[in-house]
This record gives structure tokens, sequence and C-alpha cells, in this order.
């Protein structure tokens, strides 16, 4: 509801990313590489060719998932940083829910997927129980879940769920291909995952947008208080958003076991929960601009391979361009509200 | 001697100071009076360098500045005790005795803050964390640390919430020694007339912003009273509704207990009927706030039972009372009452979820047309002034409400809202909804209520029928007076009638 | 008895570098600041240490420049969170994912390459000591720093005006500034003095724990397992410190408790520190909770057991304060 | 090296004229053969994979073939890229046969070799030419690595003092036990036949990290393994592991005035630098291996089959012709490098096969009857530890 000139916003916008630029620059340079080039070679490995595409939308699957989950709790001011922990629980419940079955076909997927939502919400609806009742800060123990998440997974992968005789890195015994998602063409990305990333995204955007439970959720981050007054049930509302957002990663866990690896990783998540929330901090919390910056950084995470490739670059550097890009965006923030403030005071 | 002239300071809309100009000398006491919001902590923590004034200027000891900060204050010997005691909760005594003062060791801390307290009869442990200290002392300390700095201009704002009255009188003596014997300047706010009356050498009178007179010794009580409350608003104000005596109570309490976060009180026996406008008068922290959140559930009841339309609520649950049609509206609106960030539209959608469709027409007949609230349906609730806020919150109330709990319902509005408001309110009660509301303004409480309800510390001291209730009797009792000196016997017999 | 002395020359060695991690967050915490920026902060100034280290030749070089560093990260937080205003928790957050890849990229070209490191100190009085032998005739320099790490930063919050002034701005940054503190300067010099101790902790590791620079280098992941000690030591140094120890005890004991119970998965013991976070800080918090409250009012054993539990966080922690504004 | 060019004439005249002639001429003049390295790790980590890098290279400069490689192919370094992306892209750059690096890219190499049926796939490590599981265009090569862990066991057993070898590894599966099974033998041998003592005094200590390497707050720190290893009496510490914790830790030792003694593991160059604590390091010199498929692929004539390439006993240093080696370092002794030359001719004159029973597993069940020797089966799908080691034969 901010009634500033859209104009003035791109403006903005436009400084961020220049100065995201700028500094991208700067780190690029010692390591005696061409800016410009590199930067080049990142989108080109991204948008290339078709089946480029293809690999940045399965990457833009699970990372939108994740993001749109987070905005819901971002919302009500809710940091769920477990949502790692919860997209590798959804991963790990999908698997769990495959195990019986050697071979099925849209019946299992689905009771996959549900299984995966349940695990990712339950996860979830930890750090929610510790909030809402204990007053333990959703970072604190949303962290302490992704590690514990982590132990679980590789104590899985490597004990009960190893493949007969060898246990490895390359995780459980992989599914059969009647359990894999349809892949769109000779494209990477699943019909389902995308269905899934819109559904998502739909149904955020009228969560938030359209129905009185968005905009109570939203009077509960503004102000808990009056929430309290106004009979919204605060503490209800909360679990619920934890609840949606874990769902949601667990789904985007599922996507990346039944779509990408089609088995059980230790690192199954890819740490798109991570960078779910980056995205929602760049996208200043707001779902508008989610989908695109997911869209952004999952060509940078698939381009960035052609950097070893072609200019032997370390392909982390695509990392530090989404970090910079982040924090560019909160300092010209920081830097506008300094400005508002000298306005006031003159 | 120290000159402010021409302070203003304003805070957003808000003017808290208003062109403010006055001089202190050494050696005398003043006192600082005015009903809540008049500015004087505003004032005052512009002469303590907490808060830089939007424009004025201040002279001390002849140097001329456009603002002090706390170092700067403090070199001039400016030293401020607050309202709520500024101070480390968590550290130990003598490191907040220290906290400020130039370099020292434990020793000679410990040393300094022995020998003061033994001037001032006090007693600390130098290693006691301050949060196991009571407020009485946490400000007796804060007086102490000033004192140790060399303040020669010690500002006391309200000092005497929450203290014992020995401890007060201590206090008190303490203060004229400082100003008698050691030619200290001495400002004293308060909202308790008679502390002003006994100490001051001057009275400065502040009403929404302004400087409104200062007065000097002898005082004339009344006119004091009338300036710091100033007139009742022009224009013609509804009469008060009629009370059926005959109706069923609509709220009855039996040996109610209220707990609060800092203090609990009861047991209390009081009824209300419907139609019934009950006005609480009391000091700050007399109880009467405790009263207000624990009759709409938003403190604890540990002990007693509520009859609310004749149905009894062993406990006090909000959204079961809610249901039961008990409305709260706190004082502090932003805080407690808005969400900031959203605008009005939202605000209506979600107090009446069901009303979703039509809230545009709702909208333009309760807010606009009810309560001319004049502002764009998508203004953010933090950019409504506070007449716009009460507005907003009176007009999200349910019209079927039967019991109305307000805390200072005309805080920050002008007069002519103010009587909007009340007319309003006075409907409601005339429809049969209950009225049950704290100001500090006391003339407001006289002129709206069928009966006052008067707390002194942390108890209801007495409830008196309209008849009775003055300017006189309620201020006598709310600065302590035992109701059997302020009414003959008789009168007193009656008064505890009100309150059984 | 030879075998304990070991295992605790084993701890204290595993404990360094979380102890000066954990201290320098502690340090930064207590003035009011959170810094979420430490696992990150750590790899990159481990990385740093390690180059400056390998140019130079010199390691003492290399710590100072990994304190550098930790101290540049913290500045970067503190500048846009203190001076910004924007919420310290989400720039810390970028900051962690930033400065780790910022390590593995402009770190590549070290990567397994050999460098020198801090060695050890023999102590020739100790050789052959019955106890103290083993654990300190030759011990790394870094344990040294470690305890004097927590002896100084004890000295310093508890005993010194500045420490005073530290904990004032964390406990309430209104009466700091009522009483002429210039509260954003304090802040912003222990967010940075918290910094350098962290930046030494990477240094630590990349120039003595573990030599050398890679990837994986070895100390991903313990930034987090130091935040978590943070808040189990009640922000108190010395408390800290040994929570520290205690993990590392709990890390190294792991290995030896992996054949004593086999069925007990080896990852539990290495996961310990952060369900152990999460419970203390529910302990902490639940002494707020008003049913808690009651039922302590109610049974006065609980009251007391809660006494135990009295870990209080510095009031202002994360709250941000602007002078400008006033009280 | 005077020998190697007509060393390479001999391999390649055969090659020449079994192929049919004009495809592979024609492509050797468009442009040079071209393979396509899939690295696990970083291809500079001194270990592994820069084995397999420096392989590829060896490739380049013998027969001018053309590299490209991309490393760090595994999930936690590259987020979301999955093996047959990585084909796709190193196929788009040209390459005419790919070779991915490790057990970890199983499934992934069988998924693309199927996309891509007429290209050649080989996966290093893997077995799925043994089990059939594969497509027909996809085959494993593997050094036997286990016989330099015998002779790393051999030289760790000759060279320790107490009695005490202990060994840091990484995940328990059939691999890391077949292999560390291998050095327990080789360690044995040394103990009980060369040293001739009484094989109770031998501990053969088995530790594992977890992982590959080490992930703070989840799998076990390789440091402190290998300090506990040490402060628990070995003198000896084999690692097993891909990050060189152990040798550092014996380094740090030594400084603390220890008698103790490390052996890396995979990279030749290991012990460079070291000094006296490195004893030596079994590893993989892929070069002659990737020639030899070259070679194949270029003529058409490439098998996909189950190749587990033992070393060159002649000179199993030699880098032309030895798949795997055992580079002795400073810390062994003139006499045990002697011992170990005797060991090693003895291993390839097959004379001596250590994987001879009577062989228990660790919880005391029959491996290899008395006079029984192991088939190749049965030593790559090892089930268990022996008896006589310490140490978790599968995780619980
Ligand atoms: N920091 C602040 N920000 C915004 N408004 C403020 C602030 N401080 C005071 N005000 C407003 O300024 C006006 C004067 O406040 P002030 O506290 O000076 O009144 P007061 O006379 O001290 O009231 P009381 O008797 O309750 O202490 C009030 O309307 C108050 O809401
Ligand atoms: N809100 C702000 N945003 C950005 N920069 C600021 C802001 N406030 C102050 N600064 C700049 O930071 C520097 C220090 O400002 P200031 O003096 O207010 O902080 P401080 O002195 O460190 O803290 P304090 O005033 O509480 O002692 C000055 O250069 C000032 O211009
Ligand atoms: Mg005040
Ligand atoms: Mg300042």
């Amino acid at each position: 509801m901010n009634r500033e000139s859209l104009l003035r916003q791109i403006g903005w916008f436009a400084a961020a990313v220049g100065l995201a630029l700028f500094l991208t620059v700067l780190v690029t340079l010692p390591s005696g590489a061409p800016p410009l080039t590199t930067i080049f070679v990142l989108f080109q490995g991204g948008l290339g060719s078709l089946s480029k595409f293809g690999q940045a939308l399965s990457v833009w699957v699970p990372l939108t998932l994740c993001s749109v989950g987070l905005l819901i709790p971002f919302t009500a001011r809710l940091w769920n940083i477990g949502v790692e922990g919860q997209v590798i629980m959804g991963a790990i419940f999908c698997t769990a829910a495959l195990r019986p079955f050697d071979g099925g076909g849209a019946g299992q997927i689905i009771l996959a997927l549900a299984a995966a939502a349940l695990g990712g919400a339950l996860w979830a609806l930890l750090s929610g129980l510790l909030r809402v009742f204990g007053r333990v800060h959703e970072i604190f123990s949303g962290l302490g879940l992704n590690f514990v998440a982590l132990g679980v997974i590789l104590w899985l992968i490597f004990g009960p769920w190893k493949r007969p005789g060898i246990a490895s890195m390359s995780g459980t015994e992989p599914l059969d291909v009647s359990l894999w998602l349809a892949k769109v063409g000779s494209l990477s990305v699943t019909w389902a995952g995308l269905g899934l990333a819109l559904a998502a995204i739909v149904l955020a955007a009228v969560l938030l947008h359209r129905t009185g439970w968005g905009l109570k959720l939203r009077a509960v981050g503004e102000n808990p208080k009056a929430a309290t007054l106004f009979a919204l049930g605060p503490r209800r509302r909360l679990l619920q958003a934890f609840l949606l957002c874990g769902a949601m990663a667990g789904l985007a866990g599922a996507t990346q076991v039944l779509a990408v690896y089609h088995r059980l990783l230790p690192s199954i998540s890819s740490s798109y929960g991570y960078t779910g929330l980056l995205v929602g901090m760049m996208a200043s919390y707001r779902l508008g601009l989610a989908p695109f910056i997911c869209l952004f950084f999952a060509v940078l995470n698939v381009g960035s391979i052609q950097l070893p490739l072609q200019l032997g670059l370390d392909s982390s550097l695509s990392g530090v361009i989404q970090g910079v890009m982040v924090l560019s965006v909160f300092i010209v923030q920081g830097v506008r509200l300094w400005l508002a403030k000298r306005g006031e005071a003159a | 001697m120290i000159v402010l002239s021409d302070i203003h300071k304003q805070y957003g809309r808000v003017r808290a100071n208003d062109g403010i100009s006055l001089t202190l000398e050494p050696g005398r006491i003043y006192a600082l009076v005015g009903e809540n919001g008049a500015g004087k902590s505003t004032l005052m923590r512009v002469l303590a360098g907490h808060t830089r004034p939007t424009s004025g200027s201040i002279e001390v000891n002849g140097e001329r500045l456009s603002h002090l900060t706390p170092a700067l204050a403090r070199r001039h010997g400016v030293g401020m005790l607050y309202q709520d005691p500024l101070d480390f909760p968590a550290m130990p005594v003598w490191e907040n005795f220290q906290l400020g003062a130039p370099r020292r060791t434990k020793r000679q801390v410990v040393d300094i803050l022995g020998e003061l307290s033994f001037r001032l009869d006090a007693c600390f442990l130098p290693d006691e964390p301050v949060s196991s200290l009571t407020v009485g002392e946490r400000q007796l300390l804060e007086l102490l640390r000033l004192l140790d700095l060399g303040a020669t201009t010690l500002i006391l704002d309200e000092p005497t919430t929450g203290i014992t009255p020995e401890q007060k009188q201590d206090l008190f003596n303490l203060l004229m020694t400082l100003a008698r014997e050691e030619n200290h300047t001495v400002v004293l706010v308060t909202h308790k007339l008679s502390e002003a009356l006994e100490m001051a050498d001057a009275i400065f009178v502040m009403r929404q912003g302004r400087l409104v007179c200062t007065l000097t010794p002898p005082y004339d009580e009344h006119e004091l009273v009338s300036r710091m409350f100033g007139e009742a608003a022009r224009g013609e104000v509804a009469p008060m509704p009629e009370v059926d005596e005959t109706a069923a109570p609509r709220l009855d309490m039996r040996d109610v207990l209220f707990a609060g976060p800092k203090y609990s009180m009861g047991p209390l026996n009081f009824t209300a009927r419907p139609g019934e406008c009950i006005g609480l008068a009391g000091l700050d922290g007399s109880g009467q706030e405790l009263f207000l959140r624990g009759l709409c559930g938003l403190d604890r009841m540990p002990g007693g039972k509520l009859v609310l339309n004749g149905r009894e609520y062993g406990s006090n649950d909000f959204k079961i009372l809610r249901r039961a049609g008990v409305q709260f509206v706190p004082a502090d609106r932003l805080q407690l009452a808005l969400f900031p960030a959203l605008n009005l539209m939202e605000h209506i959608t979600l107090a009446f979820p069901d009303r979703k469709e039509d809230r545009q027409k709702f909208y333009d007949e309760q807010c606009v047309e009810r309560f001319n609230l004049r502002a764009h349906p998508d203004t953010h609730a933090s950019e409504l002034s506070g007449g716009n806020q009460q507005r907003l919150l009176l007009s999200l109330i349910p019209d079927d409400a039967a019991l109305l709990l307000m805390e200072h319902p005309t805080r920050g509005l002008d007069a002519g809202s103010s009587r909007q408001v009340w007319n309003h309110l006075k409907e409601r009660c005339a429809n049969g909804a209950t009225l049950i509301y704290f100001s500090p303004d006391l003339e407001e409480v006289l002129e709206h209520s069928h009966r006052v309800a008067v707390f002194y510390d942390r108890g209801l001291a007495a409830v008196v029928d309209r008849e009775r209730a003055t300017m006189e009797t309620v201020g006598a009792l709310m600065a302590g007076k035992p109701a059997a000196e302020v009414f003959g016997n008789r009168a007193k017999a009656a008064a505890e009638g009100g309150a059984r | 008895m030879e075998t304990f002395a070991l295992t605790i020359a084993a701890v204290l060695m595993a404990g360094a570098p979380l102890v000066l991690a954990t201290l320098g967050e502690t340090l930064t915490e207590k003035a009011g600041i959170i810094n979420l920026s430490l696992d990150g902060a750590i790899l990159l100034s481990a990385m740093a240490a390690f180059a400056v280290a390998s140019t130079t030749g010199s390691p003492w070089l290399g710590v100072i420049g990994g304190a550098a560093v930790g101290a540049a990260v913290a500045g970067t937080l503190g500048l846009i969170g203190i001076y910004l205003g924007q919420s310290q928790l989400a720039i810390g957050f970028i900051l962690t994912l930033l400065c780790r890849d910022l390590a593995y990229f402009l770190g590549h070209s070290f990567s397994r390459q050999p460098g020198p490191d801090l060695g050890l100190w023999s102590i020739p009085g100790l050789q052959g000591a019955p106890f103290l032998g083993p654990i300190f005739a030759n011990a790394s320099p870094v344990i040294y720093l470690g305890l004097a790490a927590i002896l100084f930063c004890w000295w310093w919050m508890y005993r010194t005006e500045g420490g005073m002034r530290l904990r004032a701005v964390g406990e309430s940054p209104r009466a700091a500034f009522g009483r002429g503190i210039r509260v954003r300067l304090t802040r912003f010099a222990y967010c940075l003095a918290g910094g350098a101790l962290v930046g030494m902790a990477g240094a630590a590791y990349s120039l003595a724990v573990k030599p050398g620079w890679g990837r994986p280098q070895g100390c991903e992941g313990a930034g987090w397992i130091a935040l978590a000690i943070v808040i189990f030591g009640g922000w108190h140094p010395v408390r800290a410190a040994l929570g520290a120890f205690f993990f590392a005890g709990l890390q190294v004991s792991g290995i030896y408790l992996q054949e004593v119970f086999p069925s007990i998965p080896a990852p539990v013991f290495q996961v310990a520190p952060f369900p152990m976070m999460i419970l203390t800080l529910l302990a902490v918090n639940l002494g707020r909770v008003g049913w808690v409250q009651d039922l302590v009012r109610r049974h006065p054993v609980l009251g007391k057991l809660s006494g135990s539990w009295s870990i209080e966080a510095p009031a202002a922690l994360g709250q941000d304060f602007d002078p400008k504004k006033g009280l | 090296c005077a020998s190697e060019p007509e060393k390479k004439a001999e391999d390649k005249a055969p090659a020449k004229t079994e192929a049919p002639a004009p495809a592979p001429e024609a492509k050797q003049d468009a442009k040079p053969l071209t393979m396509g390295l899939i690295l696990v790790g970083p291809y500079n980590d001194k270990g592994y994979s820069q084995a397999q890098y420096e392989g590829g290279k060896y490739l380049e400069e013998k027969m001018g073939a053309k590299l490209i490689y991309l490393d760090k192919v595994n999930p936690a370094d590259r987020p979301g890229l999955t093996i047959p992306q990585v084909v796709d892209d190193l196929l788009a750059k040209g390459a005419d046969f790919i070779v991915a690096g490790s057990d970890d890219m199983t499934d992934g190499i069988i998924e693309a070799a199927g996309q891509h049926p007429d290209t050649v796939f080989v996966h290093a490590s893997g077995d799925a030419a043994l089990t059939g599981k594969g497509p027909k265009n996809l085959g494993n090569v593997f050094g036997r690595m286990t016989f330099p862990k015998m002779m790393a066991g051999f030289s760790a057993g000759m060279t320790t003092q107490t009695g005490k070898i202990g060994v840091v590894g990484p995940l328990i599966n059939a691999e890391t036990r077949r292999l560390i099974v291998s050095a327990y033998l080789g360690a044995r041998y040394a103990w009980t036949q060369v040293r001739g003592k009484d094989l109770k005094d031998l501990s053969f200590n088995v530790k594992w990290i977890g992982f590959w390497f080490n992930i703070p707050g989840v799998t076990a720190d390789p440091t402190q393994m290998a300090g506990s290893l040490y402060d628990g009496g070995c003198d000896v510490v084999l690692s097993g592991i891909d990050t060189p914790e152990v040798v550092t830790v014996a380094q740090q030792r030594r400084d603390a005035g220890k008698t103790v003694w490390a052996l890396p593991y995979d990279y030749e160059k290991a012990c460079e630098g070291q000094g006296s604590v490195c004893v030596g390091v079994p590893y993989f010199n892929w070069g002659p291996m990737f020639l030899k498929i070259a070679e194949q692929v270029k003529a058409g004539t490439y098998k996909a089959v189950f190749d587990w390439e033992a070393p060159y006993w002649a000179d199993i240093n030699d880098h032309d012709k030895s798949p795997v080696g055992f580079m002795p370092g400073e810390g062994l002794s003139a006499d045990n490098k002697k011992a170990l030359d005797e060991f090693v001719a003895k291993l390839g004159s097959g004379e001596l096969n250590l994987f001879t029973g009577p062989l228990n597993y660790q919880d005391g069940s029959v491996f290899l009857k008395a006079g029984e020797t192991a088939t190749d089966k049965q030593i790559w799908y090892l089930e268990q530890l022996l008896q006589g080691m310490e140490g978790l034969s599968s995780p619980k």
C-alpha cells in the first residue's frame, strides 16, 4: 500500500543493481577475470539454449516453492530460517513414503508429495510451537533443527536406508523410473514441478492478498497486542504460517527427490532454503517480485558451471553475486531512510 | 539560573511543547503540573538534554544554547529523575551509580555511595542488582547519583508514583534541605496537587503543550484546578442518560482479585447497571488501569467471580468475555489497539469480517457520517491524528457491545471532538450499554459519570454518586484522604453503599 | 591418566577456535548487536589468514589479517545495521552466505597449497611434568590465545569502566544515552572488536587446528555452533568458554563413544550442540511465559528450579537506537 | 623414458591395424580426440580428483588428445546439477567420450549413458558393467587399489614400533571395507611373517568419520579422530579420507616430539614436503588407463567391460604402465623399503595372495576356508571387516 511513484521505486531498484554490479566487479578484479565477460558467460550459461533454460527452470521450481513459502511467515514478521531443514524433512518423508513400492504411478507419486508436505510442515511446526509457546526465537530453533535434519538424513543414508552393500554419497537406491516425474519434452524441468511452483505462487497470492486470512496474518505481524484485542487468534495464525511454509518447503524437497535426483542424497536440499531466504529479502518480502528473482538466481546457478569450463574461475562467484545483490538492496534502503530523516530534520 | 525561551517540540502531529518560556532560579523549588500529555516530561527532557527541541533556546549560567546533550547538561549541573526510573535493572547498584560518572575504582564508588546514603539515611547493598529494588529505592539511587555528579538543578518527573508515604516524606525533606541550605534548584513534575501546594515556591501550570500560568503563594486551589483542567468544552453536551434503577445489574463483581504484571489488587466488590456511565478517578498507578484490563481479561483474575448479564464467569478469558459483549479501548491506541501499517478499510475488514462486501458503505455510514472521520479510506492508521485514531476505534466497536471499558476516551482530542465522542458514548449508554472509563482529566470524569469510583494506592477507595462527586471531594479522595474525613459519617455510609 | 591428559589436550585444541568465536559473539551481543554472520566470517577470515600467512610467510601476520577481515565483516554489519538502521538479522544472514562464497572464490588459488602454520610452543619447564606435561609442554599458541582471551574478556567486561559501558548499552541504550554514553559509537566499536575475535577464530583454524586452506576447509558450520554456545553460555564469557570446551569435549568423546555405544548413530554426538541450544533458550524464556509464571507461583519448588535457569539475555539485544529521536 | 616412444608405437600398432581405418583418421585430422572428465572434488585437491585430472593431462601430452573437465561435481558444491546435465555440457563442448570419476555418479552416469547410446562412457569405480545393470556403452575402469593398500599396510606393519596401527576411514561401505581390509592383511603379513611377531600384539584400529570429509556438527572431526588414535598409542595412522588432516596431525605430533608416522591416500605427491612422518602413499595413476581407453575409443574398438586393472608389477611406480602405485616416503627406512620391494615382488609373482584362507569375518563367521582364495567378486563386495581388526564393520 505505499503510494510512492513506481518510477521512484524502479529508480531505487536500479541504484541497488548498479551498486551490486559495482561490488561484483570489485570482487572479480583480483581474480584477474574480465568482469563483463564473466557476467556475460554466466547469463549465456543459464539462458544460452533451450535445454539450459530447462535446467534453470528445474532449479527455479524448488527455489520458488521455498521462497514463496517463506513469504507467508515473513508476512507475519517471522523468520523461518528452518526452511532448509524443512526441505530435507520433505525429501526424507517423500522417500519414506516410496520405500514400500518398487514401482508405481500417479497414486504413489501423489502419496509421496503428500507425505513430503506433511514432513516439512511437521518440522516447521516444531519451530512454531517453540516460538509460540516457548518464546524461542524461530531463527535459533530453525538453525538448530536444520542441523538435526542434516544429521538425520546422513544417518538414514549411511545407516538404515543404505544400499545393499554400499552406503555412499550417491545416496539411497534410485527410484524406479515409473516413479520419476515426467519431463517437459527433452527439458530437464518437469510438468508436475512447474505445476506445483505455479500453484504455490497462486495459492500464496490468493491467501495473502485476496483472503481475510492473509490480512489477519499481516495484522498479527503488525501488532500482536492489537491482534489480541481484535480476537484474531495470533498464536493460531503464526502456527498456520509455519505449517504452510513448511509444507511448501517439503514439496520442494519432494521435487528434488522425484524430479532431479530420483533418490535421497545427503545434500538433497541444495541449500535452496537459504537461497530462498535471500530471495525473500531481496523481494523486500513482497510476492510480486519473488518468482522473477528466483528465476534470476536459478539462471546464475545454472550459468555458474560455465565459469570453470570457460574461464577457469571458481563457480562460487554466482553465490557471491547473489549475496552482493541482496546486500545492496538493503544498503540502498538504509541510505534512503537516512536521507528521509535528514529531510525531516532540515 | 536557567532560562528557557520559546521552546517548541513537535512529535509528528503532536505539539508536545508549544512556545514555552520560563526561568528557574537557584535555591527555589518549582512544581510543574498539568494533565497527561500536557508536555511536562517533554519540557523537562529538553532541559536535561535528553531531547532536542524543534526550536527555541536554553540559557544556562549565562551560556546560550540551541539544545543540550546529556553530557552538556551534566556539565551545567542539570540532572533529571525519570517517571520510570532510567537505570540498568540487570546491573548491580554500584555500577548503576558509577555509570556516566568520571572514572573511579569500585572501592571509591562504594565509599561515596555509603557516605551519601548515610546522609540521607538510606541503605544500599552495592552488589545487589537494581532489579531487586523497589521503584522508590531506584528513584532514590538515581537521586544520589545526580547529587554525586554535582547536580545543582534537580528535575524530578513524578518521583512519588509508587513510593511509600514515608519514603515520600523523606524525599521531600531532603529536597527542602537541598534547596534551602545548599541552594539547589528543584523542579518537581507532579499530578498531585497536594505535593505542589506543600512544596513549591512557584507552580507552573501546563496545558496542551502551553504554559498557561505561573502561580505564586498564597495558592488558591480552585484556581489551580480550573487552570489545570481548563474550562468545560463549549457547545451543548448530551444530558446524562437515565438509568433504570430496577434493571438487573449488567456487571457484578464478587471478591474479584486482579493480578497485573506489576501489582495485584482486590478483593473487589462492585456492580454496574445497564445504561450507567462510571468514571474511574485516580492518580497514575493507583489501580484503575488494572481494574479495566482485568475486567476485559487482558490481565489475570486469580480469584473471585464476574457476573455479566446474569451469567457467571469463574475466569476472565478475553475471547469469552468479548463474545459476551465486553469491549476494551486502551489509551495507547497505536501501540495496543491499531495496526500502524494497515489502512482504514483493512481495519474495518478485521473488525467486521462479515461486512467485507459492503465495507465501503459501512465506512461511509459509520466512520464518516457518525464519527466524521475525515480521512482517505486507505490511509495507514499510523498517519491518523490522535482524534481520528479514536474515532476509528469507536466506529469499530459493534453496536451491541454491552460493557464498554475505555482508558482515557478523549486522550489527545480537542474540545470539539471530545464532545462528539462523549455524545456518542452517552448514546450507547442510552441504548443500554454500560460504560466504565478512566480519565486523568478529573473535570471530564465528574462531568460524564453517574458514579465516580475513586482509586488510591492500588485499591478502590470509594464510589461516590453524582451529587456528591465534586472537584474537592474526589480530588481529596484521590490524594488519599479517608472517605470519613471527606464527607461526614452519614455521607461515608452512602459512599460505601456505592461499593456494595 | 596419560590418556586422560591427552584427551584434555585434544579438547583444548578443538575448543580453542570455538572459544575465540564464542567470546567475540558474546562481546557483540552484550553490546546489544546480533551478528549472525559468524559462520561466513570465520571461513573468510580463515582463508584470508592463510593467504596472508603464505604470501608473507609469517603466520602471526596471518592471524592479524584474519582478525582484520573478521572486523571488516562485522563493520559492514555495524554500518548497515546500526547507522543505516536495517535489520541486523537480515544483514547478518546475508553476510554469512556471502562471505562463505567469497572465501571459496577468492581463496581458489590458495586451496591445498602448502603454507606456514603457528606450530607449537614448547615450555621447557613442563617437559615430562606428570599431568600438565602432556597438555601444555608442547601446545599450540591458539590454546594460549583462547585461554588468554577468556581471562581478558572476563576482566574487561566485569572489571573495567569500558566493560561497564559495554553492558550498559546492551542493557538499556536509552539509559546509557541519558548518561552521556555515545551509544551507537560504543556498539559499533564492540561490533568491530567481536568481529576481530571471530576473525582470529578463523585464523586459528587455518593456521593451527586445521592448517591450510581448501574446500572443504573443515570449519564450515563452526560459526553456527559458536552462535549456539553463546546462548548456552548465557552471555557470560567464562560460562560461554566452558560451553565451547564442553562441546569440543562432546565431539572428541564422540570418537570414543562411537565404539562404546555402536547403537547410537554417530551424528548424534556431533549434532548435540543444537538441541542443547534450543533447550537452553526454552529454559531461559519459559520463565517469562504467563502460564509458567502461574505454575511457579503455585509450586514454589519450581521457583527454586527456575532460579537456576536465571540466564538473562542483554535486555536490548537486537534493538536499534537512534539518538536523533531522543528519549 | 627413452623407451616410451617405441613402447607407445607398439601399443598403437595393433589398434591401428584393427581399426576400421578411415573414420578415426578423419576424426584425428578434424580435431583431436577429446575426453570429457567429470571430477567429484576440486581438480587441485591434492587427492583423488587431482590424480584423475593429471591422468587427463597425461592423455593430452601422450596422444595430443584434448581434456575438458568439470570439477566439484557433487550435489553439495553444485546444487541442482545432475550428471546427465554435465554430460550434455561436455558433449556440447565436443567431448568424444566421457569419464565419470566417482562412485557417487553411479546412477547419473547410467542415466546419461542411456541417453547417449552411441557415445562411450567410462565410470571410474562403480560396477555397472559387472552387474550388467548399465547400458552397453558404459564400462567401468578402476585400479586394483587393494594392492597398494596392502603395501601401505605392509609398510605400516614394518614401521610401527608399538604394534598399534590406526585407520581414519571415511564412511562404511564395500569399497572402504575392501581397501582397509587389504591394508590390514598387508600389515598382518609384515608383522607376523616378516617381523615374526605375535599376531596378538598387533592392533589394527579403524575409526570412521562418517563422510569423505569433515562437516562440523555432522561428521566426526578427522583431526580429532587422528589425534585420538595417536593419543591411544597408535604410532602409524593410515588415511582413507579425501582431506589431508591425518598427515597434518602427524606433523604436529612430531613437532611435539612424538615418534609417529602417517600414510595419506590417493595422490602420488601427497608425501612431498611432509618429511619423515610420511611413510608412503598408495595412489592412483590414471594416465595409462585413460590412454588405453582413449586409444580404443579412437580405434572404435572400446568394449564396455568391468576393467579392474592390476598394478604393473615390474615397476608399480612406472608412470606409463602402472594404473596404481605405492610411493614410499621419507618415513620408510631403507631396510623396510627393501622388505617392501620383496613383498611387492611376491605379490607380483602371484606367489603371495593375501586373500587366502583361513580368514574369518569380524563376527567370527568364515570368510575363506583354509587354502581357499577369494574371487574378485568376493573382494569387491566384501561384507565385513576381518577378525582381528577393531572398528565397526557396518553402520548400525
Ligand atoms: N517520544 C515521543 N514520540 C512521540 N510522541 C511523544 C513522545 N514523547 C511524548 N510524546 C507526546 O507528546 C505529548 C506530551 O507528552 P509528555 O510525556 O511530555 O506529557 P506529560 O505531561 O509528561 O504527560 P504525563 O503527565 O503522562 O507524564 C503527548 O501527546 C505524548 O504522546
Ligand atoms: N540514522 C542514520 N543513518 C545513517 N547514518 C547516520 C544516522 N545517524 C547518524 N548517522 C551518521 O553516523 C555518524 C554518527 O552519528 P551519531 O553521532 O548520531 O552516532 P553516535 O554519535 O555514534 O551515537 P550517539 O549519538 O548515540 O553517541 C554521523 O556521521 C552521522 O551522520
Ligand atoms: Mg510525563
Ligand atoms: Mg552522537
